[in-house]
């Protein structure tokens, strides 16, 4: 802070004429203010300094004329003003005397220093305020599109299931068991699909002709019944997807007629 | 505020828009005042309503000519409609402009299934869910459920070959109301509850799980 | 089998197919379209939102620059708010919008000094607040600031008490015209000056995480 001994009779002899007056002036609006921290604000702009450069030792004593006259004009003030007061009290007092090592806390000076930044802030601040307002404003400078065009709506699916849903299925599972569950036991009279593809490919180079899905039934699979029905389903469920794949030919003349396959043309 | 040039245009002209108070604006800051008007206005515009609005001695039909063309080809043109005019998408990008509707669908009973198994039983290997419901569990369904975020990969069993397991996401936990997997009730209070079906005819039983249990082994193998 | 409605297919059919079949289009076309979108309405929509929209493999960051360098200068322009990115009529024609204007709710010097604190400031909690302003904040103004959408709760401060922080919204970017909060004017002089710091009174020094709060408040500002 700038309060070496020279500089600060200098703004004590300001204070004591210029900033009385100002401060009695402002007595008549002491409503206006936000505050003790906007009080201070304004009084401390009265010292027409940068203020950074600010005397708080100046602004103390300016703001306890202020609360005295005040008192004499008998004003209510409120609360906060005066504890602003008495703390001002406090930091004027450290600030002339001399520091005592023994104290604890923060010295006057460093007291006195925050208080000029909390003002410098606060002035900051406001300065900012006041330049965001001066922008240009959405529906005031600038707009947007009249008419926002309406957006179609797509469908997307969403999969959704309760907790009901999850224990009823739980439940149906756990009481499967204790009826017949599906097993395989007997595997050696089911054709898989993929055994039957494996032979009907090896075999459809042959089929040049038209053929009938009973003629690539594997041997062996062809007398008993259990297993003809299975290599039947097995083999034409390949066949279509040979069909699908795009390298067989399939063809049935009518209801129950014999299926027949032939390779295809390329 | 009108008789503070734009900072973007300033260089092109010079400070003619001011000098006299009755000149209209370049025939450039014309097409400008028209594609802002088109832009912010609620409604079609008449050529006599923009004119009402730019400055004096403006040619609107000039500068409408201009602006037209400026936006023919692009993603919005500027379009006549009655004596109005404004500017509208681009016909072909009308696609652009759909917004996602959710529909919601049922989870396939494959899907209900293999996921209150993982949940009842998580951690759980697919062996395992194979083995309760006693059908092989197509990858689709493991694929669904996880791109619902509703079960995600948990640690691999120590057991030979170390199989993966699967488990409940917190996303499923959320979905369902579930605080924890553990509070899903068990069979005994599902039965107390009500919930559960008597057990199905004797008949049935064999051929109830055939269908379903076809369709989710073709499946499996084309899938 | 397309037809059937199987949910263990369905699901992973989309994204193979989109991009296998669909090549991403060309820029000038990829421009179009984002223009398209971004024209057609009045919110200010992100990158990731426009990706959404336009076909798959398009570069959204590189149309829309393509777009914002075609309007510069335009009576329209491409304007960046926050993540989002929008249609507006350039500032300097306004004066032609009487019609459109809109009543500006006219705020308290309160409202607007507690808006440029939180907007200079954030995250700020309301604690802070009244300390920069030496008064306390009366629960309306910032109800008000909230119902205007200009701002919103941020981060709880990891402090005792964990007080609520309140950051400035992307309506109010909007409203401003402001890309971000890096933007607002003075900022950078005021962060030279100290003037945004956080300082708490000396003595109160050891009560707070002084290091922690200041941290906080440049990820966030600046994040």
């Amino acid at each position: 802070m700038s309060d070496d001994p020279s500089a600060q009779t200098q703004t004590d002899d300001f204070e004591t004429t210029e900033a009385r007056i100002a401060s009695e002036a402002f007595l008549i609006d002491v409503e206006g203010y936000e505050g003790p921290l906007d009080l201070l604000l304004t009084l401390a702009r009265t010292q027409k300094v940068d203020l950074r450069k600010i005397s708080v030792l100046a602004l103390a004593k300016q703001y306890l004329a202020f609360v005295e006259e005040a008192k004499k004009l008998r004003i209510e003030l409120a609360a906060d003003y005066l504890v602003m007061a008495a703390w001002l009290a406090f930091l004027k007092s450290r600030l002339l005397l001399p520091a005592d090592p023994t104290e604890e806390g923060p010295s006057g000076e460093e007291l006195a220093a925050h208080l000029a930044f909390q003002l410098e802030r606060l002035e900051a601040m406001r300065r900012s305020a006041a330049r965001l307002m001066a922008r240009d404003q959405l529906g005031r400078d600038f707009f947007v599109r009249g008419i926002p065009e309406d957006v179609s709506v797509k469908k997307k699916i969403e999969y959704k299931a309760s907790v009901l849903d999850l224990m009823q299925a739980y439940a149906r599972l756990k009481t499967k068991d204790s009826f017949a569950p599906l097993h395989f036991n007997d595997r050696d009279r089911v054709l898989t699909m993929e055994q039957a593809l494996v032979r009907m490919k090896s075999l459809m180079g042959h089929a040049m002709d038209w053929a009938d899905l009973s003629q690539f039934l594997p041997e062996g699979w062809t007398d008993d019944p259990k297993k003809r029905r299975s290599a039947t389903a097995s083999a034409f469920a390949a066949s279509l997807e040979l069909v699908k794949a795009g390298v067989l030919e399939i063809r049935q003349t009518e209801t129950f007629a014999p299926i027949q396959l032939r390779k295809r043309e390329v | 505020m009108s008789d503070e040039p734009n900072a973007d245009v300033k260089v092109e002209q010079p400070a003619s828009i001011t000098e006299s108070l009755f000149e209209a604006p370049p025939m450039a800051e014309q097409e400008r005042m028209v594609e802002a008007i088109l832009f912010a206005t609620t409604e079609p515009q008449t050529k006599v309503q923009i004119e009402n609005r730019v400055p004096h001695g403006a040619d609107v039909a000039e500068a409408l000519v201009h602006v037209r063309k400026r936006y023919e080809g692009r993603g919005v043109n500027l379009v006549k409609i009655g004596d109005g005019w404004a500017f509208r998408t681009a016909p072909d990008l009308g696609f652009l402009m759909q917004k996602e509707q959710v529909e919601v669908r049922k989870l396939s009973r494959a899907a209900i299934e293999t996921l209150a198994i993982i949940a009842y039983h998580q951690p759980v290997t697919r062996a395992e869910i194979e083995e309760i419901r006693g059908v092989s569990v197509s990858s689709g369904t493991v694929d669904m459920l996880m791109e619902l975020d509703w079960i995600k990969l948990g640690r691999r069993r120590m057991t030979p070959g170390r199989p993966v397991t699967f488990i409940v996401t917190q996303t499923f936990l959320d979905h369902f109301g579930l605080e924890n997997a553990r509070d899903l009730p068990g069979v005994k209070e599902l039965r107390d509850a009500g919930l559960l079906d008597n057990r199905p005819p004797p008949g049935a039983a064999l051929l109830e799980p055939l269908d379903e249990d076809g369709e989710d082994n073709q499946e499996d193998m084309f899938g």
